[in-house]
This record gives C-alpha cells, structure tokens and sequence, in this order.
C-alpha cells in the first residue's frame, strides 16, 4: 500500500480512453468523476425529496409511475408509509455521503489540492483511482436496494439497532435492504479512507519548493484538515457496518438485545447492546457533519478572498479555528443521544463541549464578516453563493445553541427543528459551498467561464426558496412537529399540514431552479465562452498553471517555486493590486504571518 | 547464485547531497522542481503513507475494542472459554518473522546507503518472513477450526463473536502485508526496490506484529 | 411461402387446443354430476369463554367505526344454540392426488374492516390466490408470519385508505399463518392453507364442504384456540355425508 | 446586485423573527411541575440566539452593500482592531452566553434527572411495540406481576405477555391502550420496549425519553392540569412510526378510580 514507483512511472499521460477517463490515474480526472458522481446523486436525491414533500403535502395523492421505484410501496400510485421511509432514508444516506462528502471534499480536493500546493500528483494515484472506484461502487450497491426484494431499507440514515438488525420481521426493507445500505457504506468508507491517506501525505510531503504549511491556501487546509477527520471517522463507522451486517448473515448479536418479540415472535437473539450502534455510530456522525462543513469553510473564503480583493483578517486564526472545530467534533456526538437513554450525567458532560464548539464557529464568522468590512468586494455567481453560505452558516448556527442542550433536546429532540438546523447549517450551506466553488473554478477545471447571469437568476431563487423551505421548520419543530412521519396522525399536528403544503410548493420552485444550474453548467462546458487562464485575477497556484484545464502534470514540466503567502491583494506599492503566489516580486507583506 | 542489488544510483547520491532546507517547506524538492528528479525524491510520501494507513487501521481496531467493552458491560450472557493455545506458538511466529525482515532489512538498506559494497542472496530473509507469515495464517485458521470443534461459532455467543472478528481482521490485514512482502522481493529481484518501499513494507510488518501482541493480550483478557 | 406454413400451423393448433378444451369441460361436468358434498355443524360444549374487549382508542377512526358496538376478541366465536363459528374443516386424508390437486376458481376476500378483519379465519387452497381489501380510511399493514419451516414466504406490506387489492397465494400447505396488522396490534387474524376441498363454518356452526368425489375420507375440524377434531366420513355419489364436530370449551 | 443582496438578506431575517416573536409557532402549554426551567431556558436561548441571528445577518447585508462599489486604487480597510478584537468579542460574547446557557440548562436538566422519584410516587408500566403503547395498572395489591416474553401474544392481547393463571400478582393487573393519571400526582413512569427503539413524548408534559430495547428506563413527573393530552412516538421504529401514539388523561383523583374500575372491568 505504500510503493509509488507506479504513480510516478504512469507519469506519461495515458492515451487510451480507459487510461484517460475511465481508471485514469490523474488526479483532475479522479476530481472530476468525484464530481460527477456527486453531481448524479444529487440530482437523484433531490428527486426522492420532491416525492417526499409531495407526500407530505399530500398524503394521498397519486403519482403516476410511483411504483417504478419500488416493487410494491405503491399500490394505485399511492406512496405507502414504508415506501415515504424508504425514500427519506435513502434521500438522507445519498445526500450525506455521496453529495456533501463527496462533492466539496473528495472532488475539489481531488482536482485543486495537488495543484494548490505545487504538485504534479497525488503520491498514490493508484489508491485515488481505486477511492473513486470503491465509492462509485458503494453507490451501486446503496441505488441497487431499491430493485431488490422489498425495497431499500426505512431505518433511516442513523440505522438505529435493533430495528437495523433483526430482520425482515422488522419491517419492508429490513432485510436484503440493510445489508446493502451496511455494505454500500463500508465501501463508501474504505473509498474516503484511501482518499484521506492521499490528501494527508500530498499536503505533508509533494508541497513545492517554498510552499510553508502557512503558505497554504485556506482551501487545502481545510481538505487537510478534513481528511484526518475522514481518517478517524470513517475508520470507526467501517467495522460497525461490518458487525451490523453479521448481525443479519452471521447471526450475531452484536446490536440485538434478549427477549425482543416483534410480531408477535420470541426473536433469537441474544444479550446484544442497542446503545453500542448509536455511540459508534455517532462517534463517526458528528464529524461527519463537519467533514460536510470543513471543506465548505475552505472553499467560500477561498471564493470569497479574491473577491474581496483582500486577505483575511488573519489566516492563522482561520486555521486554528478550523482545528478547533475539527478537535472538538470528536468530543459532542453524545448531544445526538440527549434523550435516547444515555446516562443523564454524560448529557451535561457532553452539552458543554457542544456549547463551546460555537466559539471557533462563530470566530470564523466574525473573520468573514470582519473582512467584508473595508473590502472591495465583486458580486458575481461565485462570491453571491459564498455570500449566501455564510448567511445560511448563520442561521443554521445559532438553532444549534438550543440543540446543545439538554434540557431544550427534552422539546426538540426528534422534531423538524433538529431537521430544519442540519439542513441549513449542513445541507444547503455545503450546497452553497459547492455552487460557489463550481462558478470559481469551472474556468480552470474546463477553460470556458460559465454564464454568470444565469449563475445570479440561480442563486437568487436558491437562496430564497431554501430560507422558504427551511425556516418553517424551526417553527413546526418547536410547535413539536415529529420527524420522520409519513402523515401527521396526532390530533395536534393537524393545524402544520397547510404548512407544509406551502413548503411542498417552495421545495418544489427550489428544486426547479437547480435545472437552471444544470443547463449553466452542461451549456458552458461545451459552448462557453472561452476562459482567460486567471479570470479572477487570484494568487493561489491553480492560477498559474500553463494552461486551462492544466496539462496532465499540471505544471508542464516545470514544478512552480513559491514566494508569498497564499493571499496577497491590495498590497501598497505592488505592480497591481494582487501578487500571484508564484511572482518572485519583493513585497512589504503585512499579513499576520510575519 | 548470488543476485546483487544494483549499485547506488547517480541520483541517489544527488539526493544526499542536495541541501535540505528543512521540512515544512518541501525542502526536499528539486531546485526548480525538475520533475525527473522529483521522481527519484518521492520516498517521503511512502514512509508518510504508511504511518497515515497505520493510523486509520490502529483506529478501525479502537473501535472494535470499545465495542467489546460496551458489549461485554452490557452483556448478561458473556460466556468465557480459553483461547486455542496454538495462538501463543503463532505469536513466536509472527515476532520470529518480524525479526527475520528486519534482519533482511538491514542488510539492504545498508548495502542501498553504500555502506556495503555486495549482499549475498539479499532476498533470501524476505523469502523465509514470507513464509513465517503465511505460517502464521496458517496457525490462526488451525485455532478457529479447534473452536469450531468445541462448538464455538461466529454466533455462538458474543465472545466467540468478537474471537472471530477481531483474529479475522487481523488475519486479513496480515495477508495484506504479505502482498506487500511479495511486491517487495519481486521488486528486489527486479533490481527496482526503492528504499522507501522496502522501510514501508517493514514498518506494516512490524505493525501487524504489534498490533497481534495487543490483540492477543485483549482477547485473554476479556474472553 | 413461410407465412403459409405459419397459418397451416396455426389453424391445426388452434383446432387442436379448442377439441381438448371441449373434451376437458365435458368430464369435468361428468365428475360434477357424480359429485358428493360433506356437512354438518360444528358446536361449542360448556359456557363459552369471556371475549375480552377491544380498546381502539389508539386510532381514532378506529374507535369512530365502532361508535356502537364494542369490538370484541374473536378468538372463540358462538353463535345460535352454541354454533362455532370460524371453524376450517378440511379433508386430511383420503383425498386422491387429482381432487387434491384441483383449485377453486373462487378468490377468497380478506377484508379489514373497522380495523378488525374479517373473516376472522380465512380458508385457502394451497397456491389459491386470495385478495387482501381494506374498506377503512385508515393505513392498515398486513404482516402474515408463516412457519420459515413450510417455505411459505413471510411478507409485511401496508394498504392505504382506497389501495387497490392485494392479491397473493400461499404455495405450502400450512395451517395456521397468523396475520397481523403491527400499526394496530390487536388486529389479528387466521390464514388457514390447505389442500383440496374446504369450507369454513358460518355464524350457526354449520358448514357444508362442496364437490367431494365419492369416497371415505378423514375431515378435520381446526379452532384457532381448541385445536382439531377429526371424523371419518364415506361419501356416495348425489347423497352428502354428515359429520358434526363438538369442541369441548376450555 | 449587492443592494439587493442587502435587502433581501435583511428582510429575510426580520420575516424569520416575526413568528417567534409573536408567537404564531410555539411550545405547547406547559401542563408539569418540572417544565417552568425549560421554559425559561427556551425563551432566553431565544433572545440571545435572536439577537446573534439578527445583528449577524444585517451586519452581513450591511457591510456587502457598503463595500461592493469598486473604487478604484483604494487600498483596503481593516477592520478596527482586526482579528484579535474579533476573537476576544467571540469569546467574551458567546463564550460567556453558552457557558451561562449551559449552567442554566444543566440545573434545568438536573432537576428533572437527578431526583429520585418520591416514595409515594405512583407508579405505571408502559410498554411500546410496534407500533402501540400499552399501559400497566398494578391493580389493588400494588404489584406488577412478572412477564415472560415468550407468552407476549398481541392476538389474544397479552400485550405484556403475563401469565394470570400461575402468578398471582398479575392477576389483577389492569392493562389498556390509553394512559390516565391523576392530576397533581407524581407518577413513576417504567419504560419497557417490547421490540425495537421507540421514544415517550408528551409535548405539554415537558416530557421525552427514548425506550432502550433491553434496558428499562424509568421517568416521573406530575401533571398540574386536567386534560386530555396525546404520548407520541419520536424514535424512527417502522413503517408505522407516524401512527404510534396513545392519549394522555390528566383526571381528578375521583374520574380517575372510576376510569380505573372501569378499565379493570374490561379485563
């Protein structure tokens, strides 16, 4: 697992179309398949959450070709409550991994990381084929459970045991369905570990010549910073998929309790622990949310800062709170089990470090904010949507204050405000990332600038339609709206069904206006207009490749020498007003670093 | 019939002598960043590569190891038994195998450094761990079949249960780093190990070795 | 050229299909003629047993549909003079492989309605397909759990307010596959599985089973809750034979 | 563009205020002894997470119009005190906010977890299965009698699977679908699933616990107001998750032994 002689022998760009784009072993190649990939997911998981809403919205309404999806979840057309858990599950499993992991972490950082620090490859190109390979695999095997037996699993993204482990009695789904969602996910995690290996050792050892750790863009540090996230947590979440798929095939009982009669039947197993899946599911689950997140703060203040026309008010804080957050992630996953018969005293131990994780959140906040102030900043697609993160960030944020503690879990555990908080601090916030980061680095990934009015019509109807979709939630889930409800039996949740009509409609315009960023991003890669090789007039490496995409070493033959800290604008007695990382031009810098 | 290795190369001896401007700024790069140098400085990644690795598989066995406590705290049926005493004798083993490659080791790392000038049958300890590997594989699939004898199953009962999957997962990873050996003697005898390779795959080996002793101790402990 | 051949072809197989048909329908009305039936009543000895009641106040449309009535268990059911009711008689021995084979054309309906089912116990021939309705406006789930041993296969599958039916067949002779609805647990029924002619017994405890070819047979009489009674019966052709069953109450 | 961006950002965030500040969604009326802390706790959370949101988002809005002309050959500003006055007003703001929400929430927690149930507390089995809650009276002799899972039939409703015929205890066990507690009584809840997670939720009640499969829990708490309230189901437990609940009358102690006579009637 560690001989790189291959990677750099395949140093001769492949000529043959299985070299080049199927198992290429070219980084950009990879990132651009990580994207792809991310870019089928969600377009798919977006489907199934429009099939949701709509049930939701209206619980018996038709749908014509419903049953297409499911071999029996929808007799005359009519979601039944299984075939609404089936999606919600899978809506939520797809999105989690395959959208917010993949996208802003495994394909940007595929295709700009090695560029980004001054290097021709990944030192293991052979593992980073193989990363994309296991994951699109894992992403076979979860899309696959939906053709097979009764369906996907319903347990829902969390897989809660012992509903995750007893079997079809369980429930449609809990059978087949559950080996394939485990088994989809220990590939996914055996993909993302091999990518992490590859992220570490490129930013620790292939930096270029003059390249300082604090010479790093703020993008590469938090895929750094990320994939020692991904290393410890998807190394966790791995084996407890492998000891809940023994539980099914094995007859184990790792996650089963004694005496469980479901239907009526005495279940076999014996003397399992339920709470063990949800710590070690957890313990993976809350990082995971970062490994969402991370890239994303990497990516808008690298969106942001050339647009800004300035640096950060300081880049090392940014850094240190990065890793504040990343080192604190692993210490608060027990607020997901406030309520879920943990020992009340570890609920307290836990809700402080959860508390206190708002502080680096919030200083990366202020340091935005405070950056913006006294910038010359330039609205376009790229810096609206890393502007639009940030104001997502927030609201997403501060819902997280009540959340942390467990005595206000005791009102919102398990209702839409929980979903309402992850969607817009996670979700759509990565999403916001992803779409700035796309507008930023489309020119360089495919030499054609995307079309920037369509990109500020998408953004606009984005930003709306999701505070539209998403605040409410907040409002039904302190008005003690359950989750993961098909339809709403309770007497008291019958005056939320308007509600969440109006939010089937925004949902649905939300999700309409994304097409317009798809015909934007298929349009320009093929007809548009040809892309200057700095069209941002940005510092970072990726700037001063030869060529738009660059050649297959990147570099073309010459490893670049760097000379400056990664984000030098507005320096006074500059030629310009922005000093590329390469340029050997002597500057008083006044950045935080000397 | 002896095989040597091949002498040091030209850029070996460049790489020494190249000023190293210390880490943290690729110091180890090329003046300029000639790439057809880069290649022959790219054992750094290896040895980085391999401590990362080593990190996520140290962590994988954490968890299983938290999920036996847990297990065995909550379990109201936890059924001790003792452990195949083949597993002791496959433990020489595999230490015997750890020592067996660091000998080889040695010998080629000096010979690569030009402190020796030949090494007789330099492949030849590699040979003998790779077979003390699959010895060891060997002993550890002799202990499931002795308690499958006993009537000790995956599912028998939680003991047993984290027995198999504990030595399971050891073993595969085992068989991992046997590949590994395998690559690296073939390479050897193709005359194109690199130093990197060869410290990388020692490094697994003596990792797996470890790893065994503090799986070995975990298992009589809690079992 | 080929083409005629084709039509040639065709007629002759047409022709053929149609004659075998014919002759097929034409001993089955013979054997119908020839045709006995068993019948009788089955009766509970002993004071019925207490049917405890149901409380639905779980899901309100439940509790609305029986407004007034108080829904019941129907575990033992007597009606008139001590008439068993939801009793399956079945042939269990004596039955030739031919008339063992044969199928109802009939498709039994199993209804859940006013979140109970009914029938209660419903009889079906092995690989008989039956339908499975709900007349209620609320989801019901039908969760059969049938001996793994038989290789029936198990299924739990949810009906919506105004689904379309579900229509299914056991392959395996089984009897009984308790069926149950997990979204309202006290809803619990029978699917009995057996081979050749059945019948199930009506409020009064009587039941006749229908074409039976002459023959001495053993039917059993099956109770969910006080097991099986068997008799010995011959049947003559025309004449119906008689076998009344007593279950003695617990 | 950066004018628009402004103003929408701004008017979304006062439209986000409006509801919670007039209350159009809130918690449900609190019907416990315990709940008032909560309360509390809830609507400081919201003054200062409201104040975070609003100053943040019309900072944003603000400094995006201010900064987005481009004026040519100006350097840059820096923020008055730049990142060091920044991190010290994290710290200092939120910093001392959270520590002083996690106290505050912590005694609110305390006190509803760190105090043993009074002696005279009543107690009340319930069992969740999927997808119903059932409820167990321990009848005059005040004593639960054993259950044996293996005799659990939901079919002939041994819901609890108790054996009356041999133990004496559970003989008078009044078992039902509904929960009735008398008002002003502290009740001891036990918490048994019977098959998978499930959770025990009465908004009004301040009350929600999660039922661990193999491991019984137990609650207690007093309802202060006569009603009739709904338990709902909040942990993901099949495919009729959304339909697993049970009601919640809160009686005068007179109601309630009539309901309770009436109850072990139907037995």
């Amino acid at each position: 697992m560690h001989d790189i002689s291959h990677a750099h022998a395949a140093h001769h760009a492949p000529t043959s179309f299985i070299g080049k784009y199927v198992f290429s072993l070219d980084h950009k190649v990879i990132g651009k398949q990580y994207y792809g990939l991310a870019f089928i997911a969600v377009l798919f998981g977006m489907f199934l959450s429009w099939l949701m809403r709509l049930h939701l919205g209206w619980t018996n309404l038709p749908i014509p070709g419903l049953h297409l999806l499911s071999a029996n979840g929808a007799p005359g057309n009519v979601m039944t409550p299984e075939y609404y858990l089936q999606l919600m599950t899978m809506h939520g499993t797809i999105m989690v991994f395959f959208v917010l992991t993949t996208a802003p972490f495994a394909a940007f950082g595929n295709y700009f990381l090695p560029i980004q620090v001054g290097a021709e490859d990944m030192p293991f190109p052979r593992f980073n084929m193989m990363s994309f390979w296991i994951t699109f695999a894992g992403f076979i095997v979860l899309v696959a459970s939906f053709f097979t037996g009764d369906g996907p699993t319903l347990g829902g993204w969390t897989q809660y045991a012992p509903l995750s482990a007893v079997g079809t009695v369980g429930g449609p789904g809990e059978g087949l369905g559950v080996v394939l969602w485990a088994a989809s996910i220990a590939l996914f995690c055996i993909g993302q570990l091999l990518g992490s290996l590859n992220f570490i050792t490129t930013t620790l050892d292939m930096r270029t010549r003059g390249m300082s750790l604090w010479r790093l863009p703020l993008s590469v540090w938090a895929w750094f910073i990320t994939s020692i996230m991904g290393l410890t947590a998807f190394a966790v979440l791995m084996p407890a998929c492998i000891l809940l798929i023994l539980d099914h095939l094995a007859g184990t009982s790792f996650f089963v309790p004694s005496n469980l009669v479901i239907n009526d039947q005495l279940q076999p197993h014996a003397g399992g622990s339920t709470l063990l899946w949800q710590h070690l599911f957890w313990f993976f689950g809350h990082p995971e949310v970062y490994i969402a997140i991370v890239p994303g703060f990497g990516i808008v203040s690298h969106v942001l800062i050339p647009n800004m026309r300035r640096p950060l008010l300081s880049h090392r804080v940014m850094i240190y709170s990065m890793v504040a957050l990343a080192i604190l992630s692993y210490m608060v996953y027990g607020h997901h089990m406030f309520v879920s018969g943990m020992n009340p005293v570890s609920s307290i131990a836990f809700s402080f470090p959860t508390l206190i994780i708002t502080i680096p959140a919030t200083i990366i906040v202020l340091i935005w904010l405070g950056s913006l102030y006294g910038s010359r900043l330039r609205i376009n697609s790229a810096s609206l949507f890393a502007l639009g993160f940030i104001s997502m960030f927030i609201s997403g944020g501060v819902s997280g204050f009540f959340l942390a503690q467990p005595s206000l879990d005791i009102m919102l555990h398990a209702t839409y405000f929980v979903v309402g908080h992850f969607h817009m601090v996670m979700a759509v916030a990565a999403m916001f990332g992803i779409f700035a980061g796309t507008y930023f680095w489309f020119p360089k990934m495919f030499g054609r600038m995307m079309n920037d009015t369509l990109g500020k019509v998408h953004f606009w109807l984005t930003f709306v339609g999701t505070y539209a979709i998403f605040m409410p939630f907040h409002y039904l889930g302190l008005a003690g709206n359950i989750r993961r409800y098909q339809a709403f039996a309770p007497d008291y949740m019958q005056p939320f069904i308007p509600v969440h009509k109006a939010i089937t409609v925004a949902a649905l315009l939300t999700g309409a206006a994304q097409l317009i960023f798809v015909y934007n991003l298929i349009h320009s890669r093929f007809w548009g207009k040809p892309a200057p090789l700095n069209p941002w007039e940005a510092t970072s490496l990726e700037w001063s490749t030869p060529s738009s995409p660059p050649p297959f070493d990147n570099f073309g033959g010459k490893l670049p020498v760097v000379y400056h800290d990664p984000y030098q604008y507005g320096i006074e007695g500059s030629s310009g007003d922005y000093v590329m990382q390469t340029s050997p031009e002597q500057i008083h810098t006044k950045s935080d670093e000397a | 019939m002896a095989t040597t290795v091949q002498p040091p190369t030209v850029k070996e001896i460049e790489k020494r002598s190249v000023p190293e401007t210390g880490s943290g700024n690729g110091g180890w790069r090329p003046q300029g960043g000639d790439q057809r140098l880069l290649q022959e400085y790219a054992p750094p990644p290896a040895s980085t590569g391999i401590w990362v690795g080593l990190a996520a598989i140290s962590m994988t066995f954490a968890a299983l190891t938290s999920a036996l406590i847990v297990r065995k705290g909550g379990a109201v049926d936890w059924q001790h038994f003792t452990l195949p005493s083949i597993l002791y004798l496959n433990t020489v083993v595999l230490l015997a195998s750890s020592v067996t490659l660091e000998l080889g080791r040695r010998r080629i790392a000096a010979y690569m450094g030009g402190l020796r000038t030949t090494v007789q049958h330099p492949a030849r300890w590699l040979y003998i761990t790779f077979s003390l590997g699959l010895l060891f594989v060997a002993g550890q699939y002799i202990a499931w079949r002795q308690l499958s004898a006993q009537g000790l199953y995956l599912a028998t009962n939680p003991s047993s249960s984290f027995f198999y999957v504990f030595t399971a997962g050891h073993a595969l990873h085992v068989l991992g780093g046997l590949g590994g050996l395998g690559r690296a003697v073939r390479k050897l005898n193709h005359l194109d190990l690199r130093r990197s390779t060869l410290d990388a795959t020692a490094r697994y080996w003596h990792f797996m070795g470890a790893l065994w002793v503090y799986l070995l101790v975990l298992l009589w402990m809690k079992l | 050229m080929i083409k005629r051949h084709y039509t040639v072809f065709a007629a002759i197989l047409t022709a053929v299909v149609l004659v075998g048909m014919g002759s097929l329908s034409l001993n089955k009305k013979v054997n119908a003629a020839a045709e006995g039936s068993i019948t009788g009543t089955v009766k509970l000895s002993g004071t019925p047993p207490h049917m405890r009641g149901i409380d639905m106040s779980k899901d309100p449309y439940c509790t609305k549909a029986h407004a007034n009535d108080q829904p019941k268990m129907e575990t033992v059911v007597v009606g008139k003079d001590q008439g068993l009711e939801n009793v399956v008689l079945y042939i269990s021995q004596g039955l030739s492989a031919a008339d063992a084979a044969q199928k109802p054309s009939t498709t039994p309906v199993f209804d859940q309605k006013g979140c109970m089912y009914t029938p209660h116990v419903m009889a079906v021939d092995a690989g008989q397909e039956f339908k499975v309705i709900t007349s209620d406006q609320t989801a019901h789930n039908i969760h059969p759990e049938p001996n793994p041993m038989t290789g029936n296969i198990p299924w739990n599958r949810s009906q919506p307010p105004g689904a379309p039916p579900i229509v299914q067949s056991w392959k395996a002779e089984e009897i009984a596959i308790p069926v149950k609805c997990n979204i309202h647990p006290w809803m619990h029924g029978w699917h009995v599985v057996v081979k050749g002619p059945y019948a199930t017994t009506d409020e009064s405890g009587s039941y006749t089973i229908h074409n039976v070819s002459p023959g001495s047979y053993t039917v059993t009489a099956w109770q969910e809750d006080l097991g099986t009674q068997t008799a010995k019966v011959t049947v003559a052709a025309g004449a119906p034979a008689k076998a009344d069953f007593t279950f003695k109450a617990k | 563009m950066a004018k628009l961006f402004a103003i929408t950002i701004i008017i979304i965030a006062i439209l986000s205020a409006v509801p919670i500040v007039r209350h159009t969604w809130w918690t449900a009326e609190d019907i416990s002894s315990h709940g008032a802390p909560i309360d509390e706790q809830m609507s400081e959370t919201m003054a200062e997470a409201g104040v975070l949101f609003l100053a943040s988002q019309i900072l944003l809005g603000v400094f995006v119009w201010k900064f987005s002309k481009p004026r040519v050959g100006q350097p840059i500003k820096n923020f008055p005190g730049g990142a060091m006055s920044l991190v010290i007003a994290a710290f200092l703001l939120v910093g001392t906010e959270v520590l002083a929400l996690g106290a505050f929430g912590a005694k609110a927690w305390a006190n509803i977890y760190f105090k043993p149930p009074s002696a005279d507390a009543m107690p009340v089995q319930v069992q969740a299965g999927q997808f119903a809650f059932y409820f167990r009276y321990p009848g005059p002799d005040g004593k639960f009698g054993p259950t044996h899972p293996d005799m659990i039939s939901e079919g002939s409703q041994n819901f609890f699977g108790l054996d009356t015929s041999h133990d004496p205890d559970s003989k008078d066990d009044i078992v039902t679908a509904e929960m009735a507690i008398p008002v002003n009584r502290e009740i001891h809840l036990l918490m048994h699933s019977k098959d998978v997670g499930h959770a025990f939720f009465v908004p009004e009640l301040r009350v929600h616990q999660d039922f661990v499969p193999g491991l019984d829990l137990s609650m207690h708490f007093k309802a202060t107001k006569v009603g009739k309230y709904e338990i709902v189901c909040t942990q993901l437990c099949g495919l009729g998750h959304y339909n697993m609940k049970a009601y919640l009358y809160v009686m005068s102690q007179q109601d309630y032994d009539d309901w309770l006579k009436k109850e072990a009637a139907l037995q």
